[in-house]
């Protein structure tokens, strides 16, 4: 039992992150939590991305010595697949910080206010 | 509550987490499928096929560019957002 | 060959053309929408282009980078793509065409070259979700379609920042969830490809990371399509969205969501999968006659015109998924859902023009407001009735044609409640449609002298997409009776397996 | 807006250190092929140089140096690299993003072909990623409230 929760810890690990993330969307009032939350919670998708891209015993991959035609032994580097999509992942984060924050500072220039409950919109 | 409504799909949501990480692969495990499936090819390929040494730069801007070209565009928009909400119109 | 290169052409033409617009935009301004209309006109031939060459020959493989499908990313083109393409570049052109006016009246005038851009990059998001055949690629794309919606919803009128604001937290949940989804699948086969998950998926059916994995896919692009528990952010959102924003993420947008949701139901997991490990097939068909009620009960209590359209999607939705939970249980398939989708972006996309119109033209937004209205405004209200009359379910229109496959799906999966919730709903849509027209027309309104009602019509270019839908609503209907779309609604259930049995 | 206090530690350190940040994020772009680094990385390098331009002098100095119209157009022509460069392959006779079909205009064998088709779309990504980070970062801090204006 404790080699199973050993073995994944990984897994874990991010799963707490995700769900502090997830709380801090959900139950905060205040705009500026929110977006932290989200933060939070897209960067631990990305962790837990990065953890599947692990090799025991694998390096960097980057195939070292430019000699052309190399044997290269797929179990010697690590898989680069998920650092590929984690750099989009990563720019898609940067992305939705960005546009949060400009729709936080409208909203603050607007209202004054970034709690919630104190913002009222009429029908 | 908002509080309570949070914790229930936070516990449903926890629930499902654990729930799905039951039949994973073990950390680091070098059988795992996801480094014998697809990966394997860019590893040993690569460099012959592209003479790109670092993997990942091979596979971003070439056997995925495509999702390279819209992660771009991704930020391409994210900065018109940005410009569109902010920008005021020149003053004189 | 031109033709060869359609797949890439329907997404990349608008992309590039939208990098012009800024850079034209700030050189002269009233070259933005020629742009758009230039890009989307180049989208709607390749897409036409695209079903042709389906028919002719079949399923259509696009390798971009000649790199062949796991290893690289393929778009995969069949009748179901092609036929959603169609949807979104019409509704989208039709979209850009209604703007011109309003777009002039309702955002100062530095912002519509950024506007154009956004337009530009969310229809190529919506046009990338339709052909891709890669899940990440899906994920990358949906969030352009939503990072430009976020941007358009947050110009609008006084609120949008806020609705603005939940849209991004909810959506950013759902593409997450999505995101996440994916990543299970590839922790379990290492594949990102559809067609390849498709195949190495059947052993793994009882893994517990591939049923969580379905369940978090089908939640985040629940989220996107506003299904029932997860619309929160809808009605806000379609509210305060300026005008040509309502009409293109209510029709083209929505669709485009509840598009992806199917491909990946069918086309990643199978019928199979999701009959017997995960039997989530009832829970989607009550919830969705739970929504079809919800939605349409808070679209009575509403007054304001476009907040009760927005609720009155989500009634829609409903019957969206309703048609994909019954699908397996029917000989119909997936078609009452397919058939849905087309005509519920024709008759939305119709009545948001008609209540933005009303909006530009007159300013009212209440229902109780439109006193005298259709002395004032005869044609617009005439398309609003007439898309009205489509959504009530008068035969022939669109409307009829899918409260009838969807009571026949009912009736053939022995399920006789969802027959009376569709009858509900249309007893329901009849109460809160009428009222708009009773108070249009049959209201007498307060004369006073020097305050004669005189025609006040909307501009042409508002005022044609709105009657060219509105006469669609019918026509399609018609082609529907006559069985014109038959064979691609065949054809999509066969690629599924669906139906038939 | 950014206060005008200019500090004389802080100026002389960073007018010592901009050049070596630039050269420094072209070198990560450069050497994105064979070793970690790319044309993302490069650009945020590269807009974190111009950044520091405005935290260490003022905010007029910057726009002296990176105009916002200057700034759009790079955001656009970024882009533009990269689709273009797909378009060329198209236009070629292949399909979209297929590099090896640049062979055929450039002095190389198809899979060398391929590696210079990466360092374009690298240069495409770098340009732009510079350009909107930058811009970004201004309109946030300004809140929008630029002297020129894009009109």
């Amino acid at each position: 039992m404790f080699e199973y929760f050993i073995s994944k810890y990984n897994y874990w690990m991010y799963v707490v992150i995700i769900l502090i993330g997830f709380y801090a969307m959900m139950a905060k009032g205040n705009f500026m939590k929110k977006l932290i939350g989200m933060s939070i919670f897209q960067w631990a998708i990305i962790f837990y991305f990065m953890s599947i891209s692990a090799k025991k015993g694998a390096t960097v991959h980057i195939i070292g010595g430019h000699g052309a035609h190399t044997v290269v032994n797929a179990a010697d580097f690590v898989n680069p697949l998920p650092s590929v999509l984690m750099l989009t992942a990563i720019v898609v984060a940067v992305a939705t910080t960005g546009i949060t924050l400009s729709v936080i500072i409208m909203i603050f220039k607007r209202y004054g206010t970034l709690e919630e409950d104190e913002i009222t919109t009429p029908e | 509550m908002k509080k309570i409504l949070a914790v229930i799909s936070i516990i449903i949501t926890g629930a499902l987490l654990v729930y799905g990480v039951k039949d994973f692969p073990k950390w680091a495990d070098p059988n795992q499928p996801a480094s014998l499936h697809v990966s394997p090819r860019y590893i040993e390929h690569a460099l012959d096929e592209t003479a790109v040494p670092n993997l990942v730069t091979a596979v971003l801007g070439d056997y995925r560019g495509y999702d390279t070209m819209f992660e771009t565009a991704v930020i391409f928009t994210a900065g018109i957002v940005v410009m569109m909400l902010l920008r005021r119109p020149r003053k004189w | 060959m031109i033709s060869e290169q359609f797949p890439a052409l329907i997404v990349v033409t608008p992309l590039i053309l939208s990098f012009f617009i800024p850079v034209v935009g700030w050189w002269r301004k009233s070259l933005c929408l020629p742009i758009v209309l230039a890009a989307l006109s180049v989208c709607m031939v390749s897409a036409v282009g695209l079903l042709n060459m389906v028919q002719q020959h079949g399923e259509i493989h696009y390798w971009l980078g000649l790199w062949e499908p796991p290893w690289g990313i393929e778009y995969v083109v069949d009748n179901f793509n092609a036929y959603i393409a169609i949807i979104v570049t019409f509704m989208a052109l039709a979209a850009a065409i209604y703007s011109k006016r309003n777009v002039e009246q309702e955002l100062p005038e530095h912002k519509i070259p950024t506007f154009y851009t956004l337009f530009l990059l969310n229809v190529t998001g919506l046009l990338g979700i339709t052909v891709t055949g890669d899940a990440f690629n899906l994920y990358v794309l949906v969030e352009i379609a939503s990072f430009s919606a976020y941007g358009l919803v947050a110009i609008g009128e006084e609120g949008a920042l806020v609705a603005s604001f939940r849209y991004i937290v909810m959506g950013t949940i759902g593409a997450c969830f999505y995101l996440l989804g994916v990543g299970y699948l590839y922790a379990v086969t290492g594949s990102l490809n559809m067609a390849d998950l498709r195949v190495l998926l059947p052993p793994l059916y009882g893994n517990s990371a591939v049923q969580t994995s379905f369940i978090f896919i089908l939640i985040g692009l629940g989220i996107k399509v506003a299904f029932f528990p997860l619309h929160a952010w809808q009605p806000d959102a379609y509210t305060r969205a300026p005008s040509a924003v309502s009409v293109l993420i209510s029709t083209a947008m929505a669709k485009t969501s509840a598009y992806a949701l199917i491909r990946i139901m069918f086309s990643v997991y199978t019928v199979d999968f999701i009959l017997h490990y995960v039997s989530m097939m009832d829970i989607i068909s009550w919830m969705s006659a739970v929504a079809i009620i919800v939605g349409s009960i808070y679209a009575i209590q509403e007054f304001n015109l476009k907040r009760m359209l927005a609720y009155s999607s989500i009634a829609n939705v409903g019957y969206i998924m309703l048609g994909v939970g019954l699908s397996t249980s029917t000989t119909l398939g997936l078609t009452p859902a397919l058939m849905h989708i087309l005509n519920h972006a024709l008759i939305k996309g119709c009545m948001f023009m008609t209540a933005c119109a009303f909006i530009y033209k007159a300013g009212l937004r209440d229902i109780r407001d439109f006193v005298g209205l259709g002395r004032r405004m005869p044609y617009t209200c005439l398309a609003f009735i007439l898309a009205s009359l489509a959504m009530i379910g008068m035969p022939p229109s669109v409307g009829f044609i899918s409260k009838w496959y969807l009571i026949l799906a009912s009736i053939d999966a022995h399920n006789y409640v969802f027959v009376a919730v569709i009858f509900i709903s249309t007893l329901l849509m009849i109460y809160y449609f009428w009222r708009v027209i009773e108070i249009m027309y049959l209201l007498p309104a307060e004369t006073r002298p020097g305050n004669e009602i005189t025609m006040d019509e909307a501009p042409m270019s508002m005022l044609m997409p709105g009657i060219i839908l509105a006469v669609l609503c019918f026509a399609v209907g018609i082609a529907w009776i006559a069985g014109v779309f038959s064979p691609i609604m065949d054809a999509i259930n066969t690629t599924f397996g669906l139906g038939g049995i | 807006m950014v206060e005008d206090v200019e500090d004389i530690v802080i100026s002389t350190l960073s007018r010592f250190l901009i050049p070596f940040m630039q050269a420094f994020s072209l070198y990560v772009f450069a050497h994105g092929h064979g070793s970690p680094g790319g044309g993302f990385q490069g650009g945020c390098i590269m807009a974190a140089a111009f950044i520091l331009i405005v935290i260490a002098y003022d905010f007029k100095e910057a726009k002296r140096r990176f105009s916002e119209k200057a700034l759009l157009i790079y955001c656009c022509v970024g882009v533009f690299i990269f689709v273009g460069t797909g378009w060329l392959c198209i236009l070629l006779g292949s399909n979209f993003l297929d590099y090896s079909i640049l062979s055929k205009v450039l002095p190389a064998d198809p899979v060398k072909a391929r590696y210079y088709g990466i360092a374009m779309i690298e240069l495409g990504v770098q340009i732009t990623v510079m350009a909107i980070m930058l811009s970004i970062f201004l309109d946030l801090v300004t809140k929008g409230e630029h002297e020129e204006g894009l009109k």
